[in-house]
């Protein structure tokens, strides 16, 4: 069967392309080349993209959309996206980070994809060829089951005040897979909290947004006491993989620890 | 199966070759193009022994497709001394005893490069991120960190 | 690096040339140049790759091997079973009279741990062997495995492997290597205090960023050219030379350097099976454990349980020790038997003892294979016998350290294996730690010597 | 949340080359026509530099520079046997097979010298640059140069020797296992400093500091890179590594770097090393072997100093943040009960 690579000048044709079977499309390779390395059988044909459209980074005070295509190393080298640069730099050392793109860490499995976490966290909506836009969260819930041929295009949201967090806890540093990620964009008016965004990484399959734990820190103030219950109910419905960075207990041992130190530091 | 062309500049000299399409930028460089200087320590991503400069960035050629760098400009370790006059990484490297088995210094040092080029005086935190992804089993890193300190430390030197 | 000259200076010749002298390593330039050669910095036109079916099961019997659709598969050259293998039946350490032949090259009637080679695809390219492995269907019957040393030890515990008949290693001195000196029982009636602790361990990876492997190139002349990162040319001829009843003069290794080994490359895994394959396809042939098979089914360092009993005295003194090590050797003895009787040697650590009693069990279990690792036998026991250690001081309210100078080897102190010390040094070691660390120790440590006791 | 430090020692012994000997080594030493040296065997660099240090083992035993020496190794067709490269045994065993075999060929070249010089081969010497010269009387000499062209090409003479080097095997003894395990024992001591995060289990070692008593350090900078390399080795079996975390479930076994944990350059512990040198009685200049035994004595150093930061004794490897923290609970309930 041998496999072979193809590559497309537009982004539209090579969605045409993944209709066929046995079909897999590649952003930056640091997947799918792998998956071939490693003798993965389920797929004969790699599709590619070289539409520049789909590396583009666009920002402005209302909103910003990357392509897909866009790497980590792009946005880290992005001077509108600093908030981002920590996200980024979580995802591999220096050369995945030249290689891993924004739409591929859109589905890579925990303990990867801690972009998304961030991503998560801005409320982003990814855009799919064919399909329209859609809120990330949804797409991760429905990833498996879109369309073949669905390509990611674009991840947009709308850039966060001064009020962005992101935390990476890992055992090999500075490059290590996470035992978890949290993102936040928690706001404050007056002395308690009028908005919480809170994403986690490796409290499950994919990345999943803390809703329970969100709801208990508005109208709170952010302290000991004020986040406590947010912190307990952080734990509420999170299902964190075993692998072998670290266990599902310990997951969840540790998450309102260290979502407590983000909170408050 | 039909053979695909690959054509870019190896290290300054112009390659071109016919692989199978599939074939990893590292399979070509070292089965076709006779280039061993990068390694395959895992083949996944995760070791990177493979790593490269496609166009000034570091890649790991274990995870590029060969025919994605169609008309780029490709530096390996091989490529980096002129004649016998070496880069001053890979004398650091030598004056450090920075390597035992060898088999992650090409790549090490590719990692080093890219970070020298971008930033002549970096601090041990920025030569910590560097070479970040790239695993060494015996040295314990410290006199790899060392070796790229004093590397840039020579060529601050040698530039004022 | 401080080379503390100040020890032992009456012991040495430091007016040497050459040594002790800084020289630089005559391996470096090819290193940063990346021109060193390694085994795989070769190319060979019509070079085949091999890809090894392994079982899925940690303990199986085999009912049959169907291989011809992978024979059929485009781009196969040859596929390989257990019958292909002149001498199927080994052991590694054959070679120095460890037996008996306890493990299969490739599987016959039995897989004895997840990840066991069974079947052997060669084929134009690595994809095409891998398109062929999966086409390979293997019909097991799976049975009860043995997961842990004490299920192994359990009386009616599934045997793991048959060629042992039982599931430890059977020394000349019975079901494990004895050392016995003094009289433990003895000494723990006049302990002040007993102390009685269990560590365990979990397997360890070498991690060498090469992994291990070989090409094999067919001569002209009828030999075998095998371009190797063995850590050990001849263990490997040898082994080599008997599984493929092939005499040793149509072998010729070659190594180099070697991308690390820490142990990992003295097994003799892949060089047999892929000497094969060249002489049955009369190609050359590569044959290089992927990453997933270097982490998982290269043996790794035993996961051990070392049981240790100490008595020891309000003064500081430890009077008796009794040590419980089992090594897993996981499914075949590799290294294993040699790694606890090593242990055997090594217990009670460097320290003078004057009862001992120690027991070293080789154990089978459905497991990986273990063998050699950095320090085999001997690494895990340290980490027991040193927190034992650090407890046992910490039990009497002494300081860690000075309690160490109280029961340090010295020359001329017998061990429990019946050899006098000779060459100690590891009161001077503590000495000057203690200075380096900044960890006082009393005057009279301080004063110690490894050449003899001040009595 | 509370950051505690802790301090732990260790101290160790290792036995040099394989366990109750029986492991062989042979090297042959020859000159070429200008007087450059071959030692041929057939043991195996894995890096840890085994090559540089025994041409400086052949070049201190002949009386000529390093540089002279070329090691021509790992091919069977070639070289002689090694049972190969482990058990601490390359120094020693290799090491000593070099200086038997360099030691006959200096003896014949002394001969050749001698004839040359029309003296006795007892009165010469070597300068250790390349020249022989008659004790007392440096200006009388030859050089090696045209001592092994003499010997090639007028004596005709081989300035060769061979070298073997064996333990003899030892049996143990069944019921009371006497027993002579090995000739020679190096030996560390290591404390270790952590600190511990009592609310999350993490362990960072904030440094090392090892003493090592290796016999003797023939290559100081190449002990030097061995014993750091161990050393991080040593902290990463006590805090890191299992291929198999949650035995007997194989599932999360891990099959890369990302998930077979070792410490990363951001981890390292700083690392001080002081060498001490006690001969062995039967080593190279009195080498013993290093290269196992460095990378032990950090494990239950940095056990110890976890114990001695947050008082709990964690006695399975690896220390993971899970069993810390899992340690950790135990002790609170068992205090809250």
């Amino acid at each position: 069967m041998g496999l072979s690579l193809q590559t497309y000048p537009t982004a539209s044709e090579a969605q045409s392309a993944l209709a066929a079977s046995n079909v897999r499309y590649m952003g930056g390779g640091t997947l799918v080349v792998r998956a071939a390395n490693e003798g993965d059988l389920s797929f004969s044909t790699i599709v590619r993209t070289t539409d520049p459209a789909l590396s583009e980074i666009e920002t402005s005070e209302a909103g910003v959309r990357i392509g897909a295509s866009a790497t980590m190393g792009m946005v880290l080298a992005h001077p509108q996206l600093s908030y981002l640069a920590p996200a980024a730099r979580a995802v591999g050392g220096p050369a995945v980070r030249n290689m891993a793109t924004v739409g591929g860490n859109l589905f890579a499995p925990a303990p990867y994809g801690d972009f998304t976490v961030a991503l998560l966290a801005l409320e982003a909506n990814v855009s799919v060829a064919g399909s329209g836009e859609m809120a990330l969260e949804t797409f991760l819930q429905e990833r498996e089951g879109l369309d073949p041929s669905a390509l990611v295009t674009a991840v947009s949201f709308a850039p966060p005040p001064d009020s962005f967090r992101f935390l990476k806890i890992s055992r090999v540093h500075p490059k290590g897979a996470a035992v978890l990620t949290i993102a936040t964009d928690i706001r404050e008016e007056t002395g308690s909290i009028a908005r919480a965004r809170i994403a986690l990484g490796c409290m499950a399959d994919r990345a999943i947004r803390a809703r329970r734990a969100e709801a208990a820190l508005v109208g709170r103030p952010r302290t000991q006491e004020g986040i406590a219950p947010a912190l307990a109910a952080a734990l509420e419905g999170i299902d964190p993989p075993t692998d072998a960075i670290a266990s599902a207990w310990y997951r969840r041992e540790v998450l309102p620890v260290h979502l407590g130190r983000l909170l408050l530091g | 199966m039909a053979k695909i062309p690959v054509q870019f500049t190896l290290n300054g000299s112009e390659r071109a070759e016919f692989v199978e399409s599939g074939t990893t930028l590292l399979a070509a460089l070292r089965d076709k193009m006779g280039d061993t200087s990068p390694k395959g320590g895992c083949h996944q991503g995760t070791c990177g022994a493979c790593t490269v400069m496609v166009d000034g960035e570091l890649r790991l050629s274990c995870l590029t497709m060969a025919e994605t760098c169609n008309g780029a400009h490709i530096r390996t370790t091989a490529g980096l001394a002129n004649g016998e006059v070496l880069h001053p990484l890979q004398r650091a490297f030598e004056n450090g005893f920075a390597a035992q088995c060898g088999f992650c210094t090409p790549g090490m040092i590719m990692a080093a490069a890219a970070l020298l080029e971008r930033n002549p005086n970096p601090s041990r935190d920025d030569v910590v991120e560097a070479i970040s992804g790239n695993i060494c089993r015996c040295t314990g890193y410290e006199p790899i960190i060392q070796a790229v300190l004093s590397a840039a430390r020579a060529n601050s030197t040698s530039a004022a | 690096m401080k080379l503390s000259k100040k020890y032992f200076a009456d012991e040495r010749d430091d007016d040497l040339v050459e040594i002790g002298q800084p020289r630089p390593r005559s391996d470096i330039r090819g290193h940063v140049t990346g021109r060193t050669a390694y085994f795989a910095d070769r190319t060979f036109p019509g070079l085949l790759h091999l890809k090894m079916v392994r079982s899925p099961h940690h303990h199986a019997r085999i009912r049959s091997i169907d291989t011809s659709e992978a024979e059929k598969h485009p781009g196969v050259a040859r596929v390989i079973t257990a019958k292909d293998v002149p001498q199927n039946l080994y052991t590694i350490l054959i070679l120095i009279q460890v037996g008996p032949e306890d493990e299969h090259v490739l599987a016959e009637d039995k897989v004895r741990w997840k990840g066991e080679a069974v079947v052997a695809v060669l084929a134009e390219t690595a994809r095409a062997a891998e398109e062929a492995a999966a086409k390979v269907k293997v019909d097991y019957e799976v049975l009860d495995p043995v997961l842990s040393i004490e299920d192994a030890l359990k009386p009616d515990a599934p045997i793991v492997n048959e060629h042992h008949g039982r599931n430890y290693y059977l020394y000349d001195s019975g079901e494990c290597r004895k050392v016995l000196f003094g009289d433990v029982e003895e000494g723990f009636a006049q302990a002040d205090h007993i102390l009685e602790e269990t560590y365990r361990s979990s397997p360890i990876e070498h991690a060498p960023l090469e992994t291990s492997g070989c090409i094999v190139a067919p001569e002209a002349n009828g030999r075998f050219t095998c371009y190797t990162n063995t850590q050990a040319m001849f263990f490997t001829l040898d082994n080599a030379s008997i599984i493929l009843q092939m005499p040793g003069h149509k072998l010729h290794m070659v190594g180099g350097t070697v991308g690390g080994g820490f142990g990992g490359k003295v097994d003799v895994t892949v060089e047999p099976i892929a000497i094969l394959a060249a002489k049955l396809t009369g190609r050359p042939v590569s044959f290089i454990y992927s990453r997933e098979e270097e982490m998982q089914v290269s043996s790794p360092r035993a996961a051990e349980k070392i049981v240790i009993k100490d008595g020891v005295m309000k003064d500081g003194r430890i009077v008796a020790r009794q040590v419980t090590a089992y090594v897993d050797a996981g499914a075949y003895s590799r290294h294993s038997p040699y790694g606890a009787q090593k242990a055997a040697a090594h217990f009670p650590g460097p320290y003078t003892i004057p009862n001992v009693a120690i027991d070293s069990y080789c154990v089978y279990t459905n497991r990986t294979p273990s063998s050699a690792m950095r320090g085999f036998g001997v690494t895990i026991g340290d980490f027991a016998l040193e927190v034992q250690t650090d407890k046992l001081a910490r039990l009497i309210g002494m300081d860690p350290l000075e309690f160490r100078f109280i029961n340090a080897y010295r020359d001329g102190d017998m061990k429990a294996h019946r050899q006098p010390t000779e060459g100690a040094a590891l009161i001077e070691c503590m000495q000057e730690a203690s200075v380096i660390a900044d960890w006082p120790v009393d005057e009279r440590f301080m004063k110690m010597s490894s050449r003899g006791r001040e009595d | 949340m509370a950051l505690r430090r802790g301090r732990g020692v260790a101290a160790v012994n290792y036995p040099t080359g394989m366990n109750l000997g029986g492991d062989p080594t042979q090297a042959l030493v020859h000159s070429t026509p200008t007087g450059s040296f071959m030692v041929t065997l057939s043991s195996v660099d894995l890096g840890q530099g085994l090559r540089t240090v025994i041409a400086q083992i052949c070049a201190e035993t002949m009386g000529v520079p390093t540089e002279s020496v070329t090691i021509d190794t790992a091919d069977t067709d070639t070289g002689p046997h090694c049972m190969g490269t482990f058990a601490s045994r390359g120094t020693h065993r290799v090491g000593n097979a070099v200086v038997q075999a360099a030691r006959e060929a200096r003896q014949v070249m002394l001969e050749v010298a001698a004839e040359e010089l029309e003296v006795d081969p007892a009165d010469l010497e070597t300068d250790g640059q390349g020249n022989i010269r008659v004790k007392g009387a440096s200006n009388l000499n030859i050089s090696i140069f045209d001592t092994a062209l003499a010997a090639h090409f007028k004596q005709g003479r081989s300035i060769s020797g061979r070298g073997m080097f064996l333990v003899p095997r030892s049996y143990p003894e069944t019921e009371t296992g006497a027993m002579k395990p090995s000739t020679c024992y190096a030996h560390a001591c290591t404390v270790a400093e952590v600190e511990v995060d009592d609310e999350t289990g993490e362990v960072s070692v904030l440094s090392v500091k090892n003493v090592f008593e290796i016999g003797r350090a023939l290559n100081p900078k190449m002990v030097e890179q061995q014993l750091i390399g161990g050393s991080w080795m040593g902290i990463s079996h006590a805090l890191y590594e299992t291929t198999e975390p949650y035995y007997p479930n194989r599932t999360q076994g891990p099959r890369d770097y990302n998930a077979y944990l070792m410490p990363g350059p951001g981890d390292l512990a700083e690392t001080e090393i002081a060498v001490l040198e006690r001969p062995s009685g039967d080593g190279p200049f009195g080498a013993k072997g290093p290269g196992e035994m460095c990378a032990n004595p950090q494990i239950p150093a940095v056990a110890n100093a976890i114990f001695d930061a947050v008082g709990v004794r964690v006695d399975t490897l690896p220390i993971t943040p899970e069993r810390v923290l899992r340690a950790l609970k135990e002790m609170e309930a068992a205090g809250a009960g």
